[in-house]
C-alpha cells in the first residue's frame, strides 16, 4: 500500500533505536545525583527507542515484502561476524515488542515512584540499566542475523530480566523466584547452545544464511533432534507446560511494567525462536516439515492452554493469576504454530490453511501482548495504590479507581476471547484453522485436531470464569480491608500507558484487517504462500474470512466492524429502553442479604467463587484442605472454624522439588563422606596414576 | 462464492422477530408446564406484561454497586440481541454482508453471560456471588460441547456461518441426515436445558440458593434494568432454539426470494420453535433439578454424544 | 657427555652393565619391600639409606661403564646427601621429638605389601608392553623405577606419621633417580644437582613444619584432618 | 633486546624481594611491592611487542613464545592487581591481628620469590628447569599458605606440600622418560630443551613418551588441581591469605597447566594428537563432575571458590582435549579469563569475609546493603564464573562448547552442560543469598576501602572487556599461541 521506504532510513532507524536504548542504559550514572532523575531519563530514552523500533518495524512490514534488511555490526569477536538482518518475521516481533515497550515506558516512572518510594539510588540505577538492556536485547534478538548475536541478546535478556526481578523488592521471595527463573533459563539456553553450535560447526560460520545452507545437508534424525533441542530451550523460556514452573513465580515478582514486558513480550521472543528454527533455519529444503514437530507443538500447546487456565482459576494473587494466563495464551499461540507446522508445504489447500493457522498464531501473539500488558499494568496500579496483591483483601475499587477498573475490564473481556475485542479475533481464526485442519486430515489426526479445538473452547470458557472472579472480586463489592478502602486513582502517566494498550485492544478487535495486512510479509516469507491478507481478509480489511477449502460452499466470513456497530446501535436502543417509560426516581438501598445488615463479610470471596470448579477438576488439582474447629464445650457449638486450602502446581511438587531435593541431598552426603586425611589425598593421586597407566599407558 | 445472499434488511427483520417472540416462547413453555401439572397457569402473554410492568417501575440500586451496574443490563441485552442477528429465521442463506458465524454467536452469548456475572458481583452480597460462581462453573463445561456440536455440522458444510450452513444442508434435511446428525442433535437436546437455564440444570422459577443459578444473578436488578435482563434471557432462549433449528433442520428460501418465501420460512420457524419449546416443557416437568455437582456428569452425556458425532463425521 | 653407545675401551661390556643394573634393581625392590614391611621407623630410615647407597653404587657402575664424569659426581652427591645426610636428619628428628618408634599403618602392613606386589607386577607388565624402551633406558631400570616411585607413594599413603611419609617420599625419589641414571645418555649435571637441591629444600621445609606443629599443637601434622569437604 | 629481557624478567621480582629485605616499614614495602609489579608488567608488555614483531626468542635455558606470553601476561596482571589489593587488605589484616606487623617483610619477600619462580616456570625452555621452578613454586607458596600460623593453615600447607611434591616427583619421572626418549634420537644437552625436542618429536619412541606423558599429566595435574588429584586445593586455597589465594588460584595452577601443555605438544607429535587429547578429556570431565557436589553443598566461601578452580581447570583441560584450533584457542582464552575472574572473586570474597569476620556463607548476608560496590563485584565474579555474558568466561566456555560439538563429543558435551547448569544453580544460590536479604548484625558497617576496590575494579574492567570483545592484538597472540600447540 505505501511506497517502500528507503533502506537507508530503516538503517538509521535501527541505529537510532540502538542508541536510544544504549543512552537509556547509561542514564544510570544520573542516579549518582538523583535516582528519580535517572528513572525518568531512562524511561524517556526507552520510550524513544521503542518509538524508533515501531517506526522501523512498520517500515519493513509495509515496505515491499520479502526484502531483508541487513546491517553488519562492528567486529567484537574475531571468530564470528556479528550482524543484524531484519525480515518480515523479525520486524513483526519487533513491532510487538515496541508496542508494549511504549506503554511500559510511559507507565514505569510513576509506578516505581508510587510502589517503592524508599528505593535506594543503587537500586534505581540498576533498574534503569536493566530495563533498557532488557528492551534492547529483546529488540535486537529478533533482528539478529547470526547465532552469536542471537545468543548474546538471549542471555542479556535473561540476565536483565533477572536483575529486574530481584531488584523490585529484596525480600527472600523475589530472590528465590529470580533464582528459579535464572536456573531454568540457563538450562534452556544450554539446549539452545547445542542446537545452534551443531549448525555453526557444520556451517563454519555463524550467520543465519550459512546455517540455513548447513541445515540443508542434515539427515532427518539429526534435523529432528536439533529441532527438539531448540524446542526444549525455547519452550522453557515460553513457559510451556511442564517447563512453566518458573513463570508464575518470576513474572509477578518483577515491577508491574516489567511483568507486562516479560509476560507480554519476552515469551513471544521464545515463540519467535521456535518459528525461526522450525520454518527457516531447520526446515527441509523441499517437502513438508517432519510431522513429529508440528504434532508435538500442537499437543504441548493444547496442554499448556488448559493447564495454564486451570491453575490460573485457583490463584488469589492477582499477578500470579495473570502469569498463569500467560501460560495459557502461549499454549493458544502454539496451537496455531503447531497446526501451521503440520499443514505447511502440503498440497495447495495446505498452504492456505497453514497461512490461516500461522496468521492466527501471530495475531494472537500481538493481541496477547496488548491485553496481557494492559492487565499487568492494571494490576500494577492496583498494587501500587493498595500494596496488596491478594484479591481477597481488595474489593470495591471500581468506585475508587474508575479508570483502572474500566481498562482492566477491557483487558478482561479481551483475554476471555469475548467479542468484540481482539482476543476473540485471534481465537476465531484459530478455530477456523483447526476446523480446516480437521477437514484436511481425515481420520484420527483430524479428530485430535477437533479435540484440541474443543479444549480451546473449554479454555475460553474457563478464562471467562477466571476473569469474572478476578475482576469482580477485586473491583466490585465492598472493600474488604483498609488498603482497598483508601485506594485512590493511579497517576495520569500510568493511566496513559494503560489507555495506549487498551486502545490497541479495541482497534485490533474492531478492525483486525489492518493488523492482518502487517502479517503478509512474515507469513509469505515463512510459508512461501500467498500471505495472510490474501487468505484471511480477501474482502477488504473490514471482513475476516476463512476459506476452509472443503466442500466449498464458500468461506466463513465475519465482520467485527459491522458487528461492533450493531452492538453499539443496540446498546443505544437498550439504553433508551432502560431509562424507563416513566420518570420514577432511582433510589439506593443496601444489598439484599435476607434482612441482615450487609457487611463486606457477606461478599463472595475468590476462594468461594472458584470452589465449584475446584471440585469439578479436583482430580487434577489435588487440592489440600485443612479444617479445624474449636468447639465451646459441647461438640455441637463451634466457637470458631479455621479453614486452610491451597492448590499447588503438580508439576512443581511432583517433579521439580524432588529433583532438587535429590541433588542437594546427594551432594550433602558426598561432601560429608569425603575425608580430610592426607592419606586419602595421596591415595587418590596414586590411584589416578595407576588407573591412567593401565588405561592409556599399556601399549596396544 | 455465496450460494444465496439475503439483504441486510431481512437480517434485521429476523433479529427483531426473535426479540419480539422471545417472551412468547417463554410464555408458551410456562403454559404447557402448567397444563402438564394440571394447572390453569398464566396466559402465554404473561412475560410481556411482566416486562411492561418492570419498564414502568423505578429502580432500587444497591448502595455498594458501582457506576458499571446500571449499564450492565443494557450491554447484556445488546449482546444477546446481536447474537439474534446471526440466526437465520426465515432464510436459509448467508446475508449479503458478513456479520458473524456460529462461533461469534456463542461468543456473544458468552459475553452476555460474563457481563451478567459481573453485574451480580457488583452489588456484593452472597446471592449474586453464588449465582455468578455457579453460572461460570456450568458455562465453561457447556461451551465446548456446544462448540463440538457446531463443528460436527460445520465440518460437513465447510463453514461455520449459520446461513451458509443452512444453505448447505438444504431444506431437504430430514432425508440427508446421517448418524452424525442424529448424535449431534441428541447432544444438542442434552445441552438445551443448560443453555436456556432450565431444569434439570437450573431452575428459572426461584432464587432459592439451593437451586438457582441464573436467577440469583438478577436479584439486585430492578425496574427497567430487570426488564432488560428478563428480555435478554427470553432472547437468549429463543436464540439458542434458533441455533438448533439452523443447525439441524433449516428451512427457508436460499435465494433472496419474495415475501411469500419469507413468510413460509417464518412459519416453518415458528413450528420448529414450538416443538422445541414443547420438548423443554416436557423435560422440565418430568425431571427434578440436579445437584450442582451432578451437572458435570449430565453434561458428560452430551459430551460423549458430540464426540461420537464428530468421530463419525471425520473418520 | 659421550655420544650414544659407549666405545670399545669400556672396562665393562654393555651386557654386564645390564646384568649389574638388573641385580641392583632387584636389590632396590628388596629394600623397598623392607621399607613397606618395616614395623619400626628406624628400620624404614635405614632401609632408605641402604636404598640410596645402592643407587649410588649403580651410579658408580654406570659411570664406569659409560665413562661419564657427570655420573660420578651424581653418584657422589647421592651418596652424601641421600645415603647419609637426609637419613641422619630424619634420625635426628625422630629422636628430637620423641614419637613412638612403631610405624602406625593406616591399613594393615600385609595389605600394603599386597598392593606393593600389584604395583610391581603392573610396572613390569607396562614396560614389557612397550618393547623398544630398552635401548633408551638400561636394563630393567624403567620398571624398577616405576615400581619404586609408586611404592614409595604407597608407603606415604598408608603410614600415619609425617616422618614415615617423608621416608616414603625419599624412597619414591630414589626410584626416579635410579631411572634417571639408567638413561643411557645420562642426565645433564645441572639438572640433577638442581633436583637434589630441591629435594633437600623440600625436606627442610617439611621438617620445619613437622616440628612447628609438634611445638604448637601436640599432634602429628599428618593426623590433622579438620579441613574436609 | 628481547633476549636480555628473558633473563631480566625473572630478576625483577628477585631484586624486589632483595630490596625488601632492607626495610620493615609497611608503606615502603607496599610501595616496593607495587613498583616491582608495575616494572614487571611494563617489561612484559615490551617483551610482548618484541615477540609479536620478531617471533620467539631463546636465551640459554629460557625461551619465550606466544604460548608462554599468554601465561606471562596473566601472571603479571594478577601480580599487579594483588599488589594494589594488598595495600588495603594488609592494613585491615594488621588491624585485626591476622598479620603480625613485624613479620610483614618476610611475607612480601616470599610473595615475590613465589612470583619469581612462577616467571621462571613460564619462561623455562629446558624441561628440567621447568620442573625445578615448579618445585620452587611449591616450596615458596607452601610457606605462604601456612603463613597465618594457626594449625588450620599448617595442616593445609602440609597437605599441599606433600601432595604436590608427590605430584611433582611424578612430573620429574615423566620428564626423565621424555628426556630418555629424546636423548635416544637427539643426543646432547639439547635433549632437555622443549624446542629442541619438538624439532625431533615425531621420531620419538611413542611407547615411552606415552608413559612419560601420563606421569607428567598426573604429576603436574596434581599441581594444577585436576580431579581426582585436587583434594589439597580447597584446603590450601581457603587457608592462604587472600592475596596468595588469588595468586594460587589465578596463576599458579595455570603455570602447571602450561607445563602439561608443553608435554602435550610433544606427546601429540610423537604418538598422534588423539592420545593426549583423550587423557586430557577424561581428566577434564572428571574434574568438572567431581567439583559439582562440593560446590552445591558448600558453606565455606573460600572453599567454594577453590572447588570452582577445580571445575574451571577441568574446563580448560576439556578444551585442550577437544583440541583443534577452536578448542585450544578457547582453552587458552579460558586460562586468561578464569585467572582474572578468580582473582577478582577471591578479592571480593576476602573483603566480604573481613567485613563479616566469617567465611561461612550462612553468616554473610545482605552484602548489598552494607557494601554495594563490593557486593556488585562479587555478583559479577559469580556470574562470570557461572558463564553468563557479558562476562569473559562466557566467551571461552562458548568456544570450548563449539569445539566439543564440532568434534562430535556429544556425550562429553551433555555431561559438561548438565554440570555447568547445576553448578550455576548452586553458585547463584550462594551468591544471591550473600548479596540480598537483610545484613546480619555482625556485619561491619564501615565504608569500603579504596585500595582493595581499585585492585578489584582493575580486574573487573578486564573481565568485562574480554567479555564484550577480544582486542585484535590479544587475538593475534592467542592465535599464534594456538598454532604453537596445534601446529
Amino acid at each position: 500500500m505505501s511506497s517502500p521506504p528507503d533502506p537507508a532510513i530503516l538503517l538509521t532507524g535501527t541505529i537510532l533505536m540502538a542508541s536510544c536504548y544504549g543512552a537509556g542504559a547509561l542514564t544510570l550514572v544520573l542516579a549518582r545525583w538523583s535516582g528519580r532523575l535517572a528513572i525518568a531519563a531512562g524511561h524517556v530514552a526507552a520510550l524513544a527507542g521503542a518509538v524508533a523500533g515501531l517506526g522501523v518495524s512498520l517500515g519493513v512490514l509495509l515496505g515491499d515484502q520479502g526484502r531483508t534488511l541487513t546491517l553488519p555490526l562492528p567486529v567484537l569477536f574475531p571468530f564470528a561476524r556479528l550482524s543484524l538482518s531484519m525480515d518480515g518475521l523479525s520486524a513483526y516481533f519487533l513491532l510487538v515488542i515496541s508496542l508494549v515497550a511504549i506503554a511500559a515506558a510511559l507507565y514505569g516512572p510513576a509506578y516505581l515512584r508510587a510502589h517503592s518510594p524508599d528505593a535506594g539510588r543503587a537500586r534505581q540505577a540498576a533498574q534503569v540499566l536493566a530495563l533498557n538492556v532488557f528492551l534492547g536485547c529483546m529488540s535486537f534478538l529478533c533482528c539478529a542475523g547470526d547465532a552469536l548475536t542471537f545468543l548474546l541478546c538471549w542471555e542479556g535478556m535473561t540476565l536483565a530480566s533477572y536483575v529486574l526481578v530481584v531488584s523490585d523488592d529484596r525480600d527472600g521471595e523475589n530472590a528465590r523466584a529470580g533464582h528459579l527463573y535464572m536456573v531454568m533459563a540457563h538450562g534452556g539456553t544450554a539446549l539452545l547452545f547445542i542446537a545452534f553450535f551443531a549448525l555453526t560447526e557444520r556451517a563454519g560460520a555463524f550467520d543465519f544464511a550459512a546455517l540455513r545452507a548447513a541445515a540443508g545437508g542434515l539427515d532427518a534424525t539429526t534435523r529432528t533432534a536439533l529441532f527438539f533441542l531448540a524446542l526444549g530451550g525455547f519452550a522453557t523460556k515460553a513457559g510451556v507446560v511442564p517447563l512453566h514452573v518458573w513463570l508464575p513465580r518470576a513474572h509477578p515478582a518483577a515491577p508491574s511494567h516489567v511483568s507486562a514486558l516479560m509476560s507480554g513480550v519476552m515469551l513471544k521472543v521464545a515463540i519467535y525462536g521456535i518459528l525461526r528454527f522450525a520454518f527457516d533455519l531447520l526446515a527441509p529444503v523441499t517437502g513438508p516439515l517432519p510431522p513429529s514437530w508440528g504434532w508435538t507443538v500442537l499437543v504441548l500447546g493444547t496442554t499448556s492452554a488448559v493447564v495454564g487456565v486451570l491453575y490460573a482459576l485457583q490463584q488469589h494473587d492477582l499477578k500470579r493469576l495473570l502469569a498463569f494466563h500467560s501460560v495459557e495464551n502461549v499454549g493458544i499461540i502454539l496451537i496455531g504454530v503447531g497446526l501451521a507446522m503440520v499443514l505447511c508445504r502440503r498440497e495447495a489447500a495446505g498452504v492456505a490453511l497453514a497461512t490461516l493457522a500461522l496468521t492466527a498464531a501471530l495475531l494472537h501473539t500481538l493481541n496477547h501482548a496488548a491485553f496481557k500488558g494492559l492487565l499487568f499494568l492494571g494490576a500494577g496500579s492496583v498494587l501500587c495504590r493498595t500494596h496488596v496483591r491478594n484479591m481477597e483483601e481488595l474489593g470495591g475499587l471500581a468506585r475508587r479507581m474508575p479508570w483502572t477498573t474500566g481498562l482492566f475490564l477491557l483487558g478482561a473481556v479481551a483475554i476471555s476471547a469475548l467479542p468484540p475485542l481482539n482476543g476473540f479475533v485471534s481465537e476465531w481464526l484459530t478455530f477456523q484453522a483447526l476446523l480446516g485442519g480437521a477437514g484436511h486430515f481425515h481420520g484420527p489426526a483430524g479428530l485430535a485436531i477437533v479435540l484440541s479445538a474443543a479444549m480451546l473452547a473449554l479454555t475460553g470458557g474457563l478464562a471467562a470464569a477466571c476473569f469474572a472472579k478476578a475482576f469482580g472480586v477485586t473491583f466490585f463489592g465492598r472493600p474488604r480491608t483498609s488498603h482497598a478502602e483508601h485506594a485512590t486513582e493511579a497517576p495520569a502517566s500510568m493511566i496513559a500507558g494503560m489507555v495506549w494498550l487498551g486502545a490497541l485492544c479495541v482497534v485490533l478487535g474492531v478492525a483486525p484487517g489492518y493488523a492482518v495486512r502487517l502479517l503478509d510479509a512474515p507469513t509469505a516469507a515463512l510459508l512461501d504462500g500467498p500471505g495472510a491478507s490474501a487468505v484471511v481478509s480477501i474482502r477488504g480489511p473490514l471482513v475476516l474470512s476463512a476459506e476452509l477449502a472443503l466442500t466449498g460452499t464458500g468461506a466463513t466470513a465475519i465482520s467485527m466492524t459491522v458487528l461492533t456497530a450493531l452492538l453499539i446501535a443496540l446498546a443505544a436502543l437498550a439504553w433508551a429502553l432502560r431509562r424507563g417509560s416513566s420518570g420514577v426516581a432511582r433510589r439506593e438501598a443496601p444489598t439484599w442479604t435476607c434482612g441482615m445488615s450487609p457487611t463486606e463479610r457477606f461478599d463472595y470471596t475468590a476462594t468461594a467463587f472458584a470452589k465449584p470448579l475446584r471440585l469439578v477438576f479436583a482430580a487434577l488439582y489435588r487440592p489440600r484442605r485443612e479444617v479445624t474447629r474449636e468447639t465451646a464445650g459441647t461438640p455441637y457449638v463451634a466457637s470458631r472454624i479455621h479453614y486452610y486450602g491451597e492448590v499447588v502446581d503438580v508439576a512443581e511438587t511432583q517433579v521439580y522439588h524432588r529433583v532438587q531435593r535429590g541433588i542437594t541431598l546427594l551432594s550433602r552426603i558426598i561432601r560429608l563422606r569425603s575425608t580430610g586425611r592426607i592419606h586419602g589425598y595421596i591415595g587418590f593421586v596414586l590411584g589416578a596414576l595407576f588407573v591412567a597407566l593401565l588405561l592409556f599407558g599399556v601399549g596396544r | 462464492m455465496m450460494s444465496g445472499e439475503i439483504s441486510v434488511v431481512i437480517v434485521l427483520l429476523d433479529m427483531a422477530l426473535l426479540v419480539l417472540i422471545g417472551p412468547l416462547v417463554t410464555g408458551i413453555i410456562q403454559k404447557i408446564k402448567a397444563r402438564l401439572q394440571c394447572r390453569q397457569g398464566a396466559g402465554v402473554l404473561q412475560p410481556y406484561r411482566d416486562i411492561r410492568k418492570l419498564l414502568r417501575k423505578g429502580t432500587v440500586q444497591a448502595d455498594t454497586a458501582s457506576g458499571f451496574f446500571r449499564s450492565i443490563p443494557v450491554l447484556v441485552l445488546a449482546a444477546t440481541v446481536a447474537a439474534g442477528a446471526l440466526v437465520p429465521v426465515m432464510r436459509a442463506a448467508p446475508p449479503v454482508f458478513p456479520m458473524g458465524d456460529a462461533i461469534m454467536l456463542l461468543g456473544l452469548l458468552a459475553l452476555a453471560r460474563f457481563l451478567t456475572a459481573l453485574g451480580a458481583l457488583d452489588a456484593g452480597g452472597a446471592f449474586g456471588g453464588m449465582g455468578a460462581s455457579r453460572e461460570m462453573t456450568i458455562a465453561p463445561l457447556v461451551e465446548p460441547v456446544l462448540m463440538m456440536v457446531v463443528f460436527s455440522t460445520a465440518l460437513a458444510a465447510g463453514t461455520t456461518e449459520l446461513g451458509a450452513l443452512a444453505a448447505h444442508r438444504g431444506t431437504s434435511w430430514i432425508l440427508s441426515w446421517r448418524a452424525a446428525d442424529f448424535l449431534g442433535f441428541a447432544a444438542m437436546l442434552v445441552l438445551l436445558p443448560a443453555e436456556t437455564g432450565r431444569i434439570p440444570v437450573d431452575n428459572p422459577d426461584t432464587h432459592l440458593e439451593l437451586t438457582m443459578l441464573h436467577e440469583g444473578m438478577l436479584l439486585e436488578h430492578s425496574g427497567p434494568g430487570l426488564g432488560c435482563m428478563l428480555l435478554a434471557s427470553h432472547a437468549r432462549q429463543i436464540v439458542t432454539l434458533g441455533l438448533v433449528s439452523a443447525l439441524f433442520f433449516p428451512f427457508g428460501p436460499t435465494e433472496s426470494a419474495g415475501a411469500m418465501g419469507l413468510l413460509l420460512g417464518a412459519g416453518a420457524f415458528a413450528v420448529k420453535i414450538l416443538v422445541l419449546a414443547g420438548f423443554l416443557a416436557l423435560v422440565e416437568s418430568s425431571y427434578a433439578k440436579l445437584r450442582l455437582f451432578r451437572v458435570p456428569q449430565y453434561l458428560g452425556v452430551g459430551f460423549v454424544c458430540a464426540l461420537t458425532a464428530l468421530a463419525l463425521r471425520i473418520l | 657427555m659421550r655420544a650414544h653407545g659407549a666405545g670399545a675401551e669400556d672396562p665393562v661390556s654393555t651386557e654386564m652393565v645390564h646384568a649389574i643394573i638388573d641385580d641392583i634393581g632387584a636389590l632396590l625392590l628388596f629394600t623397598m619391600i623392607l621399607i613397606v614391611a618395616a614395623g619400626q621407623v628406624y628400620r624404614a630410615i635405614y632401609a632408605v639409606a641402604a636404598q640410596s647407597l645402592l643407587i649410588a653404587i649403580a651410579g658408580g657402575v654406570l659411570a664406569a661403564a659409560t665413562g661419564n664424569i657427570d655420573l660420578w659426581v651424581i653418584a657422589g652427591i647421592t651418596l652424601v646427601v641421600k645415603a647419609i645426610v637426609l637419613p641422619s636428619v630424619l634420625h635426628w628428628v625422630v629422636r628430637r621429638m620423641n614419637v613412638r618408634r612403631e610405624v602406625e599403618p593406616v591399613i594393615p602392613i600385609a595389605a600394603t605389601l599386597a598392593l606393593a606386589v600389584v604395583i610391581v607386577v603392573m610396572s613390569f607388565h607396562l614396560s614389557a608392553s612397550l618393547g623398544t624402551v630398552r635401548q633408551a633406558i638400561t636394563g630393567n631400570a624403567l620398571p624398577v623405577g616405576i615400581a619404586l616411585t609408586l611404592t614409595g607413594v604407597l608407603v606415604m599413603a598408608t603410614r600415619m606419621t609425617a616422618l614415615t611419609q617423608m621416608v616414603g617420599l625419599f624412597a619414591s625419589e630414589n626410584g626416579i633417580f635410579f631411572t634417571a641414571m639408567a638413561v643411557t645418555q645420562g642426565m645433564p649435571l645441572i639438572i640433577e644437582i638442581g633436583v637434589i637441591l630441591d629435594v633437600i629444600l623440600a625436606a627442610l621445609v617439611m621438617t620445619i613444619m613437622v616440628l612447628r606443629v609438634r611445638s604448637t599443637v601436640d599432634a602429628d601434622i599428618a593426623d590433622l584432618d579438620r579441613l574436609r569437604g | 633486546m628481547a633476549e636480555t629481557l628473558l633473563w631480566v624478567l625473572p630478576l625483577v621480582p628477585t631484586a624486589t624481594a632483595l630490596l625488601m629485605l632492607t626495610t620493615r616499614d609497611r608503606r615502603i614495602l607496599s610501595a616496593l611491592d607495587i613498583g616491582g609489579s608495575t616494572v614487571l608488567l611494563a617489561l612484559t608488555l615490551v617483551l610482548v611487542r618484541g615477540v609479536a614483531s620478531g617471533g620467539p626468542r631463546t636465551f640459554g635455558v629460557f625461551r619465550v613464545d606466544d604460548l608462554g606470553l599468554v601465561f606471562l601476561l596473566l601472571l603479571v596482571v594478577c601480580t599487579l592487581a594483588v599488589s594494589i589489593y594488598t595495600v588495603g587488605w594488609l592494613k585491615q589484616a594488621v588491624a585485626v591481628g591476622n598479620m603480625k606487623g613485624e613479620s610483614l617483610r618476610s611475607y612480601f619477600v616470599l610473595v615475590h620469590a613465589f612470583v619469581a619462580t612462577m616467571v621462571v616456570t613460564v619462561l623455562a625452555d629446558n624441561l628440567g628447569v621447568l620442573w625445578i621452578a615448579m618445585e620452587g613454586t611449591t616450596i615458596t607458596s607452601a610457606v605462604l599458605i601456612g603463613y597465618h600460623g594457626h594449625h588450620h593453615g599448617l595442616e593445609a600447607a602440609w597437605k599441599y606440600i606433600i601432595v604436590t611434591t608427590i605430584g611433582i616427583s611424578f612430573g620429574l619421572f615423566g620428564t626423565v622418560l621424555i628426556y630418555a626418549a629424546a636423548a635416544d634420537v637427539h643426543a646432547g644437552a639439547g635433549a632437555m630443551s622443549w624446542s629442541a625436542i619438538m624439532a625431533v618429536a615425531p621420531r620419538l619412541d611413542p611407547g615411552i613418551v606415552r608413559i612419560g606423558f601420563i606421569f607428567v599429566m598426573v604429576g603436574y595435574g596434581t599441581k594444577a588441581g585436576l580431579a581426582p588429584m585436587h583434594l589439597w586445593l580447597p584446603d590450601a586455597h581457603s587457608q592462604a591469605p587472600t592475596p596468595v589465594s588469588a595468586l594460587l588460584s589465578g596463576v599458579l595452577i595455570k603455570c602447571a597447566l602450561l607445563g602439561i601443555i608443553r608435554f602435550q605438544t610433544i606427546a601429540s607429535a610423537a604418538c598422534g594428537s588423539k592420545f593426549p587429547a583423550e587423557v586430557l578429556l577424561v581428566f577434564g570431565l572428571t574434574s568438572i563432575v567431581v567439583a559439582t557436589p562440593f560446590i552445591l553443598a558448600q558453606h565455606d566461601l573460600k572453599r567454594l571458590l577453590g572447588y570452582h578452580s577445580v571445575e574451571h581447570v577441568g574446563i580448560v583441560a576439556l578444551g585442550l582435549g577437544f583440541g583443534g584450533p577452536v578448542g585450544t584457542y578457547g582453552a587458552l582464552l579460558h586460562v586468561m579469563n578464569h585467572g582474572i575472574t578468580k582473582a577478582l572473586a577471591f578479592f571480593a570474597a576476602g573483603t566480604a569475609i573481613a567485613r563479616y569476620g566469617s567465611r561461612d556463607m550462612r553468616i554473610i548476608r545482605g552484602l548489598l546493603a552494607v557494601a554495594p560496590v563490593g557486593a556488585t563485584l562479587l555478583m559479577f565474579a559469580a556470574l562470570s564464573l557461572a558463564g553468563v555474558p557479558p562476562f569473559s568466561i562466557f566467551v571461552s566456555e562458548l568456544l570450548v562448547l563449539r569445539a566439543g560439538i564440532g568434534q562430535g563429543h556429544f556425550v562429553a558435551i551433555a555431561i559438561f552442560l548438565a554440570m555447568v547448569v547445576i553448578i550455576f544453580a548452586g553458585l547463584l544460590h550462594h551468591a544471591g543469598a550473600m548479596a540480598f536479604g537483610q545484613p546480619a548484625a555482625t556485619a561491619g558497617r564501615e565504608a569500603e576501602a579504596p585500595s582493595p576496590l581499585l585492585g578489584m575494579l582493575l580486574l573487573a574492567a578486564i573481565m568485562l572487556l574480554l567479555g564484550l570483545t577480544i582486542p585484535a592484538s590479544f587475538d593475534g597472540l592467542l592465535r599464534r599461541a594456538t598454532e604453537v600447540i596445534v601446529g
